[in-house]
């Protein structure tokens, strides 16, 4: 039997393939070095690597993202930490304005290959400005890939796609999921940005889910099970490309769809989900098309509270009972 | 174009005011001993920033500053929100999830904020607040009210934009704004000198705003009240902002249960013999104070601390229902119809 | 006859309004002083109101709304202008960490009376970082009340309410409506936040749209009359509080809906107010809802590229066509 | 903490070089006022924002890099194109949306780019480039290839955090990099003297980074060359960064149509009588050149612009089918299966 990986060492694990197959990868983020970074997410890198390779930066967002940029414009492969996906704010101009952009408005003389990565989401308690699942944000800004892993073999997979993507690609770390574990990703193991995973085949009924939901998804789909109800589990895996010939199959089986998303129901990715099975699926539907979302607050502190405003498995359930019900 | 006002030597501080600030800083350090204690037994979650070392900043600043003066503070603010007056009880309740937390359980550790006390808050992003602190000194001198602004920040945060943007709008507008760095050396694991090319990150950048700089003994509340009094003065006459530069340390890790294993040992006790309390104490028996009786009063804020500690314990849980309230200022939350 | 009324000189005309109303209403912004606004929509304010109320500011997006939310907690009104849309990802981290979380993190002590305004859009030919339409952007971000109006009176009203809110606004002025003329706005004119307005009634089809896409959707609605088909369409006015009261009565009557936005499908704003249509209005549809949205590409700078990407009152036409042919 | 270097009152800069210099700064003179005349005629949509009258920058600054060198520019950016490489024929195509344009009628005026030239763009975010063109520098430094990367940016983005961050990064990892303001006085219409409260806003802030820094006549090309590339000489040998604020003046408004009236007509004289043109004309002159041949140089250049407005007139209009492309390395934009 192996042993187990974290998703927390997956993250590294991830980055060190890349690192060992090309000289051009190169990290720089807030005390990722030597410390390894406030989650661990960058552990071993500096001691293998050393100072050349993984550099510790001020507290200068906007620093971070734009020199990554630059570097990644002329040579390198950069892998920028944004330690709280909350402070892709406070670089949200290269976010949204200059990295996507500037493939496409220089007639394509450039790429930008690089990799932002960031501790998205809640359930740590850490507040209203440390917990938010901002991965909606990205989705506003053509151009970029975004990506959202939810078990630590997927996190190596998908981290050596988003690494030698030409393109630029947000990598949305889940701060809930680093302690959880799964399966070794075996040597070599790659995962194409853009495929949709089912995790649970099922039905009854489609459930899409993303990141820190998927967990969430497969719960309730367990008591749905006890139920008598099979639910199908889609791991979106990444919003962009977003795989809907997966979902629309998907639902063309089960005629019935949920979204589960962390970020706020307005503005949220579910969105955009529902908004294309609304006009491609519609014949597809016997029920309405329902989101289960988080309220739209910002991120209480305490837990009981947080435990309202964020999905969790019984409301998965309760909102899939509706539709069966229907 | 640095220092625009002299530090006394032996400033003349009465050994009443003297004592009333050594005995808000014991209760302040018990408070986040408390902190630590509640956090390792589970009863904190999520994360704390403790200001243990740092008490010297928060009570000689609060001591210079008018009731309706203007505090903006960072994630590490339990100093400031209790040198503002709010209680130990009330930010543990906070830290514990309670509903009688200071902002009712929804803030948090990060977030203490006494807005009646001019604590306009803890901001968890770094650097952030100082453009605020700059909008609540433009907004007194159009109101008119001789009010000051302070924006408490760390040394990271002065390589964060926000800074710069800050201190050029406030310089130029001539806010009654005070900038106020404590330089704990480190910013979370990385020292601030790995990461900036002056040795003094706030005073150094001053004079590139045109503005007076200060360096002070962050540790020795003393120091820190002659020179937040000054800037104060200086800011309340219309002479524009101060730059505070106050040297202390931080004595536990950079938050939760960091053991700070990175800082040289010997660095560490050079700074803990420089204990603000230590300072504070000497200055009190240098006054004639025995030190039974200071000791009187360290073992009275402990007490405070442990009664607020057990009424913080016994608080309620919060209303499940004020998850959703207060977005608005209505009080609710609705988006849609 | 009455003179008509610019948009652009709405947006002055409004500030006035609620200065001369209140004097704790004060402006700051970049060239919003004696040079008036680079799009003039701050003209006379200065004359009138004096340095003590018109503030200009160095390039400092940051400090701009950061002070601008320090003034609006201690008693000012402050109204501050970004001047183009594009331009709130440099302040991004006071739109959507700061103001709107501010009064929820600190359980209600403290109010946010600001707005944010900003001139939004393309149609101008600015290219890709003075174009964009990011009203769905704040879409993501709980706690911001939206407006993006469509007429010179609705400017006016809307603005009036805007600066009295006591929760933060975002004011959405389009760029590409500056010139366009309309009736002036009465003397005390209000329109509530968050009332939809039907701006054409019919009975086939609803054509849901916002700011520069209420008069395209006009036109639409225009060349479909002149083929027999009665569209409505409802000019939201505001995301937040969005009017969905109003959208799903009409879509109740007209059993079709069509969203038309000008930012990107992806994240869009039609995301939100079709999947709410999808799972509440699911029984009222006898056609797929559709979107008209932005392609999903940045901005391009040329005319005859642009109206590629953004819609069009000819695009929004097919797709209705479309609608009433399933 | 500032001029690292001496200034050389009468640098020998060969006639053939200097002839060279004149003959691009015309050709750029001439672009400009084809833009100009353009934006007049309809012919140009959007904004414009000329560069007449900041020539010596860009001209003397490329004179003093390599090929390979990377320049970042802002919307103010087509004296920087030329004199990296690009022609007016196609920099005018773009501004006319043909498909011939630089960037294929995607990017306009504000982003003439020709990343095989190291002309590694124009940004239309005020001071978003400073930090690419820090991260540029790291990675020629990463790569040892000894290339330097310079970022141009006006007065006004001195104020934005970007500029702040970026160079402090620059400064703490040392890299090889150069950032030159063209202070030419003004943001859009407000002067920066009103929103800053030092009197140089680049050079003066360069110390509290640890950064050396000089200002310089930025109308004078031989001084702009003698800058740079002593500058870059100490970029390239491992020693930092360098600030050079050049002092310059726009000819025309801000952008499209302005007239610039908030300029006081003395200052505007005077400026007009230090011309670029005309300070490196003088220079020719004191070198021996006939005003005739230098006449005949700049006709040339009119002659050269008018061919490229020509050119560009008769350019085809872009595809329609490109608003679709280029989003991705792979040349597509599908975002979705
Ligand atoms: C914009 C932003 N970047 C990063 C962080 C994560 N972070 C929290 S505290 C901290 C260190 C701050 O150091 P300093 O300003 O010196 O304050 P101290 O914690 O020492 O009081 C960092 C990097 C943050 N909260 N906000
Ligand atoms: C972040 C940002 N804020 C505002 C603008 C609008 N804007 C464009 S140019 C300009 C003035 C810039 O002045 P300066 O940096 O001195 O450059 P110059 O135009 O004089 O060359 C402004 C405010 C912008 N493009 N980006
Ligand atoms: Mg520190
Ligand atoms: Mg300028």
């Amino acid at each position: 039997m192996t042993d187990l990986l974290t998703y927390r060492d997956a993250v590294a694990e991830g980055i060190a393939r890349e690192m060992r197959r090309d000289p051009s990868v190169v990290c720089l983020g807030e005390d990722i070095g030597a410390a390894e970074g406030v989650f661990k997410t960058t552990a071993g890198l500096f001691r293998e690597f050393g100072r050349e390779r993984v550099w510790d930066t001020p507290i200068s967002e906007q620093a971070i993202v734009g020199a990554a940029m630059g570097a990644a414009l002329t040579g390198l492969r950069p892998v920028a930490e944004i330690m709280f996906s909350d402070f892709l704010a406070c670089c949200w101009d290269y976010i949204a304005n200059e990295i996507p952009k500037i493939r496409y408005m220089t007639g394509g003389q450039v790429t930008v290959p690089l990799v932002v990565r960031t501790a998205n989401g809640g359930g740590l308690g850490f507040g209203a400005q440390h917990s938010q699942a901002v991965e909606n944000w990205a989705l506003t800004v053509p151009g970029l890939k975004i990506v959202a892993p939810s078990t630590p073999a997927d996190v190596v997979g998908l981290m050596a796609s988003a690494i030698r993507s030409p393109d630029p690609v947000i990598f949305f770390e889940h701060k809930g999921l680093f302690a959880s574990k799964g399966e070794p990703a075996p040597p070599g193991h790659v995962v194409d940005l853009g495929r949709a995973a089912i995790v649970r085949p099922g039905t009854d009924l489609t459930i899409v889910a993303l990141a820190y939901t998927v967990p969430i998804a497969l719960a309730a789909a367990d008591q749905l099970a006890a139920a008598g109800v099979s639910a199908e589990v889609i791991d979106l895996r990444c919003l962009v490309p977003l795989d809907m010939a997966t979902v629309l199959a998907s639902v063309g089986r089960t005629s019935r769809v949920l979204t589960v998303e962390e970020n706020p129901y307005q503005g949220g990715w579910g969105g955009t989900v529902v908004s294309i099975i609304a006009e491609e699926g519609f014949e597809l539907l016997d029920a309405p098309a329902k989101r289960v979302a988080a309220e739209c607050v910002p991120l209480p502190f305490a837990n009981s509270l947080e435990e309202q405003v964020i999905p969790t498995a019984a409301k998965v359930v309760r909102a899939a009972r509706t539709l069966l019900e229907y | 174009m640095t220092a625009a006002f002299e530090q006394t030597g032996t400033p003349a501080v009465s050994t009443a005011e003297l004592t009333a600030m050594y005995r808000q800083m014991s209760v302040i350090r018990e408070t986040e001993r408390a902190a630590h204690n509640l956090f390792l037994a589970g009863l904190v979650k999520g994360t704390t920033h403790l200001a243990a070392g740092h008490e010297a900043v928060a009570v000689g600043a609060s001591s210079a500053l008018r009731d309706d003066d203007y505090v903006f503070a960072t994630y590490r603010g339990h100093h400031h929100a209790i040198a503002r007056g709010a209680g130990p009880a009330e930010c543990l309740a906070e830290l514990m999830s309670k509903a009688t937390g200071v902002c009712g359980a929804k803030g948090g550790s990060m977030h203490l904020t006494r807005a009646d006390r001019g604590m306009l808050g803890s901001y968890a992003i770094v650097g952030a607040h100082l453009p605020m602190a700059a909008g609540a000194a433009w907004s007194a001198k159009l109101r008119g009210t001789g009010q000051v602004a302070v924006a408490f920040f760390g040394d990271g945060a002065t390589n964060i934009g926000a800074f710069h943007e800050a201190l050029n709008l406030a310089a130029v507008w001539k806010l009654p704004v005070l900038f106020i760095c404590e330089n704990n050396l480190y910013m979370e694991y990385t020292p601030i000198s790995q990461v900036t090319a002056v040795p003094y990150p706030a005073a150094d950048r001053a004079a590139g705003y045109g503005l007076p700089s200060e360096r002070i003994d962050g540790n020795d509340v003393v120091a820190v009240k002659f020179a937040v009094a000054a800037a104060a003065a200086r800011a309340r006459s219309g002479q524009g902002p101060t730059v505070i530069e106050a040297a202390t340390y931080r004595h536990f890790g950079h938050s939760r249960t960091d053991p700070a294993k990175y800082r040289p040992e010997e660095e560490v006790r050079q700074w803990l013999a420089r204990d603000p309390l230590l300072v504070a104490a000497a200055r009190l028996e240098a006054a004639g104070v025995p030190a039974a009786v200071i000791d009187g009063w360290y073992q009275a804020a402990k007490q405070e601390v442990s009664e607020a500690v057990a009424e913080a314990k016994a608080a309620p849980e919060p209303d499940p229902a004020t998850a959703l309230t207060d977005v608005w200022a209505d009080g609710s939350s609705a988006w849609r119809t």
